[in-house]
């Protein structure tokens, strides 16, 4: 009986959510419908990469070089082993996309999550503290503001080599990339819960908190993120996309994520070199993928924002 | 009827939404004499506010006009195209807004609201605007306004911004004023001045109001009938002074119980048990039956015509009798 | 406002110091500057000699004040590369990059907020697809790529547009501009909309949902029960209040601009300030890192400053507090 | 819009009907690199001293195919084994007019040795200078030097009484907060003079009438243009798209592309430098490896091991795409006349893994290599290549591909030869295997006082020897014979893994004609352009 209910409880959780507006304007919107699918397609891809991929990238005893730059299979002098080609380091096109894609995705979601973390509670600390604490946050916010994810990345670059140094250069990259990124985002964060917690500091149920002794803090925690949830994911969705591509242009300066286990941003970094002499596909798909990617995660951010916010419903 | 400046005649708005059509006004019929105050109540929700918006055509996609007609002086006017409509709103019916914070545009001063808004339907200098600008301000009592006609709407009390939207209503000497629950966002010491610049306003311009309300005691104030709505229908509709002493509508009745009145101080108020049904399961007959203590059977099951009963108009099933029986 | 300013103005002075701070910590580990100053073969003694002439070995603190003391007389120091005062070299590349970041903020701006309104205004024209299309292809590519693709198109197969530079310049008053003549107006098209292309889709989206947003405000409402024209109630009262954020934003993101430049300009070997900085942090040229971060900085306080008396010129709620 | 519409049109228009508002015969070209300064002695970089020899030039000078021609010397005789007495050029201008005397030659070797120059070492520091006459000079040397002039094209020879009276008698230093007129403008004797100069953009040069050679010129053009453009892809569709007559480097990749136009033309050929691996002998752990306690480098049979399984055929073919010659030695064939007498070890990752386990690693083991990534044409992808031939052999080997700026900082003596497996590249600036034996070969000690770039710390003592006799012998085949002997020994003890001479490209239109010199030098003076 009590699996029934608990079966009973789950389906009307499903129930919910299909009978939500949400849910609804979901349905009605196809490019939403094919965005999500595209995403959810990259997602899975990239999770499952090892299994799905025919080759193994960074196994580099696997690499030849007298594999590397096959045009795609379909083209006359391409290889069936290699879907898509291969690059200047006989790397299977596809499967590297594949890895490539997973590397993309663990900085994008990383770095997100590193910039939401610390937005949400600096936002906080300062909406609850006020005074000079928030002064100084703020301040240091607009200190941020005049330091891209670009000038970071360059700055901080040889200082985590120098810190972390040691084997690896892939770690210490992905390192770099992350506190960059997420640093160039956390501003956005903190002003938006910062001003929600502003509202929620003087209503009556923070003051009963602290005369029953509960940490008032706590209790905001509780009171403010439900609050800020909706925003804080739009900002996250579309910050994501740009950290994906943040990550792809600062390969071009040289401190992405290494070639030897390359990001999509790296590949098309590398394969740039290769646009004019016709090499094309080692940017191209690459490329395509990318874009795929930030269009359809962006579109969904869109469709986040606009379904959660009532005045545009 | 050559008096009659406004004809509204079994107007239906509906919505479009994902989950069917919704009939937010259904067939709902007045008429307005020229120089006339008519108050229109009802709980938020009822139909009122939409009812002025179709008017005026000002109702929005998904919402549209299914039925019914609206005539202003004999003209009808809504099915007119969107241009010509134009021309009618503000020159020929003037609307007031609830919230007088959130009416006016923060960035303008209100003599460029004011001008702008007489310059598109007078063809006067920009010199003679501006006179009549500040003109208006005075009228609706705002001191030294040749002064102030400069200042931002922030710069302006509640109460003075309701004054000054008055004003922006009045700019093109309408024919017929909306005004949406124009005090409700009031402090309750402002309101019935606000009432009062209204109507004097209105009886100086010989323009007839539609007077938007929850609060009855406005409504007993200000209007000369006054129509209660209930879930997008007419329920009674009747002269103020009848409807207030002897309401024939149960809804009515309850409505009236709501409001203190002196006479009444310290007895509790009768409150009217239940709430309003949503639009979008609005029980198949008379949509108040599932509140109303003398429901019978024929009330959830049929929707009451309106009838004539003295000097009001009601829909109700019990009319049938007691009429039958006086 | 006086006040205001004169507490922007301290606060600017904290900032840029802060800045200074961090980036002096962190040149520590960008390389060595001596290595890159001499060649290969150059002596280890010849190499400490420099290192202390150059006073690099004295503590970092002190090199720091060194720094700040001069640059508060407009001294910059001198480039370890170039050999030149770097206020110089800064005052020589500046206008480039200010010139292409105005250019691609004007396109940004002049491209953007149209396409947003009109996609507020008709939200189911096809035009409007097209146009949030076209907007979110400026989103989905690396810079880089979009300035490579757009000199492969344009200057390699159509050879209508230079590929790299500023064409030519002529020098007014010690600026250097390119907006004067043909060749130099030429190369602007191509690093401007490379530059632009990103902000622009900012700016249209932003007009665009804001303009959504305001055109159910209750003001709007009313301005149409008035029976104002679409075109007043659009363009006057709608978009006029669609500005204040988007002035925000902009002046914000012209900092970012800046920052931008620096890809933008290595693609194009755009003579400015970010190639120029791009190169000293490769070459280890550590005046003009400081530098440039320093004047990035300023320039950022500096825009700030102009937001929020913009902000005042616009919207009068804040004028009047502020008086 | 409209604003940007108005622009544009008014762009379109304005390329429809002017373009060619250029000097008649104008040569214009970029480099990867930029020219930060014109004082000849502030940095020692092929670069830098090469273009700026269009302006200055120096007592010999190199010709096409790098043979020594006169130059401000008409001719020089070894009088003596430690005197050489040099025969200056009469009749030789400054750009401003002043005459070119003995004076001036002795002032520039004084100026070349003095604080802040680069370019010490050039002129030996304890060599003295005589003024014979006006147009005689003779040299003093503390011991026999063979090749005292081999380098001197690149000394630029300046105007003493013009650096007097432009307070440039000092060289231009960093520390400096004045500008130097001499690191801004330059005065030369050569056959062409600086308009304009934007440090670190473009630079323009025009024709110089009063140079002592005017008359017999072979090159026809009046101005070159110079513009740095760092970006490989930017460089290349400048010149694709006939903006410029000739850029250089061209990216391996894109020869064929450039080859394929029918109006340009790719001039490929080898370079001096050297591409090699570097291998850690000194240190007794390894740094970043999975092997403590001992440094398997310092035994030869792993030194032997990573020669056999590295394929650098295939990374020249691939890779390099045929722009490199695999090398055996550590200089270019071009340098050292029995070269072909070397031979690589051969390609054999089963002779690799054998030689590994016989070394007591099996299994293999995990290293480091550091690399730089925007020094050498190709300089990561070699190593990851390397990475990906070593896996098969069971070595692990980690990337870590740096910008020069940090590489350079960590692996040099200064950075405390923090590294254990590196990729370098060398060209010997005197043109001589001397440098060599001295710079990379030669035995070092920790702070890198012996054989400075010596960063595996190879030590020979034989070798050291060997360096110090070919330094002094002034006959050539005895030299030939010591040099042979000497690159016999490091060779076959694998001091170094060479991999190969990386190959020049220069993407050239066809209207053009130059002539490419190995040392990647662009003399103006052999441009021609129809």
């Amino acid at each position: 009986m009590s699996m029934n209910k608990e079966t009973d409880e789950k389906m009307s959780v499903i129930a919910r959510v299909l009978d939500s507006d949400i849910w609804y304007s979901f349905t009605r919107s196809k490019v939403t419908m094919v965005a999500a699918l595209v995403t959810f397609l990259i997602f899975a891809s990239a999770l499952f990469a090892p299994i799905i991929s025919p080759h193994d990238p960074f196994d580099l005893a696997s690499l030849s070089l007298m594999d590397s730059l096959l045009p795609p299979a379909w083209n006359a002098e391409g290889d069936p082993n290699y879907l898509l080609g291969t690059d200047d380091q006989g790397r299977d096109v596809l499967s590297t996309i594949l890895y490539g894609s997973r590397i993309s995705l663990a900085v994008g979601l990383v770095s997100v999550a590193f910039a939401a973390v610390l937005g949400i509670t600096l936002g906080l600390v300062a909406g609850y503290m006020g005074g000079r604490v928030d002064a100084i946050i703020m301040r240091v916010a607009d200190v941020q503001l005049s330091f891209p994810a670009i000038l970071i990345a360059l700055l901080i670059d040889g200082t985590v080599n120098a810190l972390v140094g040691g084997m690896d250069r892939e770690r210490s990259a992905f390192t770099v990339l992350v506190i960059s990124i997420g640093l160039s985002f956390w501003v956005q964060y903190a002003r938006t819960v910062r001003s929600s917690t502003l509202v929620e500091r003087n209503k009556e149920y923070v003051q009963a908190a602290r005369l029953i002794g509960l940490h008032p803090f706590l209790i905001m925690l509780r009171h403010v993120l439900p609050n800020v949830m909706g925003p804080v994911l739009v900002i996250a969705t579309i910050n994501l996309a740009l950290a994906v591509i943040t990550e792809a242009t600062l390969s071009f300066l040289g401190v992405g994520i290494p070639g030897t286990q390359p990001s999509l941003g790296t590949m098309i970094r590398t394969g740039n070199d290769f646009l004019f002499s016709g090499e094309w596909w080692i940017t191209f798909f690459p490329g395509a993928m990318l874009a795929a990617l930030v269009l359809a995660v962006n579109l969904l951010g869109d469709w986040l924002r606009d379904a959660l916010n009532p005045k545009l419903r | 009827m050559s008096d009659t400046l406004l004809g509204v005649k079994d107007l239906v708005v509906e919505f479009s939404t994902r989950r069917g059509i919704l009939t937010a006004v259904d067939k709902v019929s007045f008429d307005l004499e020229r120089g006339e105050v008519l108050g229109l109540v009802g709980e938020s929700g009822a139909g009122k506010s939409i009812t002025g918006s179709a008017i005026v055509g000002l109702i929005d996609p998904p919402g549209r006009i299914a039925a019914g007609t609206v005539h202003l002086a004999g003209q009808r006017i809504d099915n007119l195209p969107s241009e010509k409509m134009r021309r009618i709103r503000g020159d020929k019916i003037g609307m007031v807004f609830q919230d007088p914070l959130t009416s006016l545009n923060p960035l303008y001063t209100v003599a460029k609201q004011l001008v702008q808004t007489i310059l598109t339907h007078k063809d006067i200098s920009k010199k003679q605007a501006r006179d009549r600008a500040i003109e208006l301000l005075d009228k609706v009592g705002i001191p030294a306004a040749d002064l102030r006609i400069d200042d931002y709407p922030h710069q302006f009390s509640g109460g003075m911004r309701q004054r000054v939207v008055i004003a922006l209503a009045l700019c093109a000497d309408p024919e017929l004023i909306i005004a949406d629950e124009p005090t409700t966002a009031l402090d309750v010491s402002v309101q019935s001045q606000i009432v009062g610049v209204l109507k004097k306003m209105c009886s100086e311009h010989g323009a007839s109001v539609i007077l938007i309300t929850h609060d009855m005691g406005v409504i007993a104030e200000a209007a000369d009938r006054v129509a209660v709505l209930y879930s997008g229908r007419m329920a009674e509709i009747g002269p103020v002074r009848d409807v207030i002493k002897h309401p024939q509508h149960p809804y009515t009745k309850g409505l009236m119980g709501s409001i203190p009145t002196i006479t009444q101080e310290g007895d509790r108020l009768t409150q009217i048990p239940g709430s309003m049904p949503r639009l979008t399961d609005r029980p198949p007959g008379c949509a108040f039956a599932p509140r109303c203590e003398m429901a019978m059977d024929v009330c959830r099951q049929n929707h009451p015509e309106e009838k004539d009963v003295g000097t009001a108009r009601v829909a109700c099933h019990l009319m049938r009798k007691e009429g039958a029986v006086a | 406002m006086l006040a205001f300013i004169i507490k922007r103005f301290v606060q600017s002075i904290v900032v840029m110091l802060v800045v200074g701070l961090i980036a002096f910590v962190m040149f520590r580990f960008v390389g060595d500057p001596v290595d890159q100053m001499v060649g290969l073969e150059t002596s280890i003694e010849d190499r400490e000699r420099l290192r202390e002439t150059l006073g690099l070995n004295a503590p970092l603190p002190m090199q720091y004040w060194n720094f700040i003391s001069s640059a508060a007389m407009g001294d910059f120091g001198t480039s370890y590369q170039f050999k030149r005062p770097v206020a110089d070299m800064l005052g020589d590349r500046l206008p480039a990059t200010l010139e292409l970041a105005l250019v691609s903020a004007i396109f940004a701006l002049c491209a953007g907020i149209p396409m947003g309104v009109f996609t507020a205004l008709y939200k189911d024209s096809v035009l409007t697809k097209l146009f949030q299309a076209i907007s979110l292809v400026g989103i989905s590519l690396p810079t880089f790529l979009i300035g490579i693709l757009l000199i492969y198109v344009f200057s390699v197969q159509l050879q209508k547009l230079p590929s790299f530079g500023r064409g030519e310049v002529v020098d007014i008053a010690g600026w250097s501009t390119g907006l004067l003549t043909v060749s130099g107006l030429k190369a602007l098209i191509l690093p401007a909309i490379t530059l632009g292309l990103f902000q622009m889709t900012l700016i249209m989206r932003l007009v665009r949902s804001e303009m959504m947003e305001i055109l159910r405000s209750d003001f709007i409402k009313f301005a149409r029960a008035r029976g104002l024209t679409p075109r007043a109630v659009h363009f006057g009262h709608a978009l006029k209040n669609t500005m204040i954020p988007v002035i925000t934003i902009t002046g914000l993101q012209l900092g970012s601009i800046i920052a931008f430049a620096i890809i933008t300009e290595t693609v194009f070997q755009w003579p400015g300030i970010g190639l120029m900085f791009l190169q000293a942090v490769q070459d280890v040229d550590v005046p003009i890192m400081a530098a440039y971060l320093l004047m990035i900085a300023f320039l950022f306080v500096f825009i700030n400053l102009i937001v929020d008396i913009l902000y005042v010129v616009v919207d009068p709620r804040i004028r009047i507090e502020k008086a | 819009m409209s604003k940007f519409g108005r622009f544009l049109a008014a762009s379109v228009l304005a390329g429809a009907c002017a373009t060619s508002a250029m000097a008649e015969n104008s040569f214009d070209y970029a480099f990867q690199g930029s020219l930060k300064g014109l004082d000849p002695y502030t940095l020692r970089e092929t670069f830098t001293l090469g273009i700026l020899t269009n302006v200055y030039e120096g007592l010999i000078k190199r010709g096409p195919n790098l043979e020594i021609l006169p130059g401000l010397a008409t001719s020089w005789e070894v009088i003596e084994p430690t005197r050489w007495r040099f025969h200056l050029r009469k009749g030789v201008k400054f750009h401003n007019g002043n005459d070119f005397t003995a004076e001036d030659v002795v002032f520039s070797a004084e100026r070349l040795n003095s604080e802040g120059s680069d370019m010490k070492g050039r002129v030996p520091v304890d060599a003295t200078f005589e003024i014979v006459d006006d147009h005689t000079v003779d040299v003093i040397l503390a011991s026999p030097n063979p090749i005292l002039h081999y380098e001197w094209e690149l000394w630029s020879i300046i105007d003493k009484d013009w650096a007097e009276a432009n307070d440039s008698m000092r060289v231009t230093s960093a520390s400096d907060t004045a500008e130097t007129t001499i690191s801004l403008k330059a005065n030369g004797t050569g056959p062409f003079k600086i308009s304009e100069h934007t440090s670190g953009v473009s630079t323009k040069f025009e024709a110089n009438e009063n140079w002592w050679n005017w008359d017999n010129r072979e090159f026809n053009i009046d101005t070159v243009n110079f513009t740095s453009i760092s970006a490989d892809a930017t460089r290349v569709a400048a010149l694709l798209s006939g903006e410029l007559d000739m850029v250089y480097p061209v990216p391996t990749q894109d020869i064929k592309r450039i080859d394929a136009s029918s109006t340009l033309s790719a001039l490929t050929g080898p370079e001096l430098r050297t591409i090699f691996l570097g291998m850690d002998q000194r240190r007794d752990e390894l740094l970043n490896s999975s092997i403590t306690g001992k440094n398997p480098f310092k035994d030869i049979r792993v030194r032997q091991a990573f020669y056999h399984a590295i394929d650098a055929e295939a990374i020249s073919a691939r890779i390099m795409r045929k722009q490199a010659t695999p090398s055996a030695v550590m200089v270019s064939p071009f340098l050292l006349d029995n070269a072909d007498q070397f031979e690589r070890l051969a390609y054999d990752p089963e002779k690799a893994k054998a030689l590994l386990a016989e070394a007591g690693y099996p299994e293999g083991f995990e290293i480091r290599i550091d690399c730089p990534n925007d020094r050498y044409v190709n300089d990561e992808s070699i190593c990851q290549a390397v990475a990906a031939m070593m896996a098969k052999v069971g070595v692990k080997v980690n990337v870590n591909a740096q910008p020069k700026a940090q590489f350079f900082a960590k692996i040099l003596a200064s950075g405390g030869y923090e590294t254990s497996f590196y990729l370098l590249g060398w060209t010997p600036g005197s043109l001589d295997s001397h440098n060599i034996f001295a710079n990379l070969y030669g035995c070092r000690d920790d702070a890198g006082k012996g054989g400075q770039f010596n960063i595996g710390g190879y030590c020979n003592p034989e070798v050291d020897a060997l360096a110090k006799e070919i330094l002094v012998e002034n006959d050539a085949a005895k030299r030939l014979d010591l040099v042979t002997q000497a690159y016999r020994i490091v060779t076959d003890e694998v001091g170094y893994l060479p991999l190969h001479q990386q190959g020049l490209a220069w993407g050239v239109s066809n209207d053009v004609s130059v002539a490419q010199r190995a040392d990647n030098v662009l003399r103006f003076e052999h441009i021609t352009k129809n």
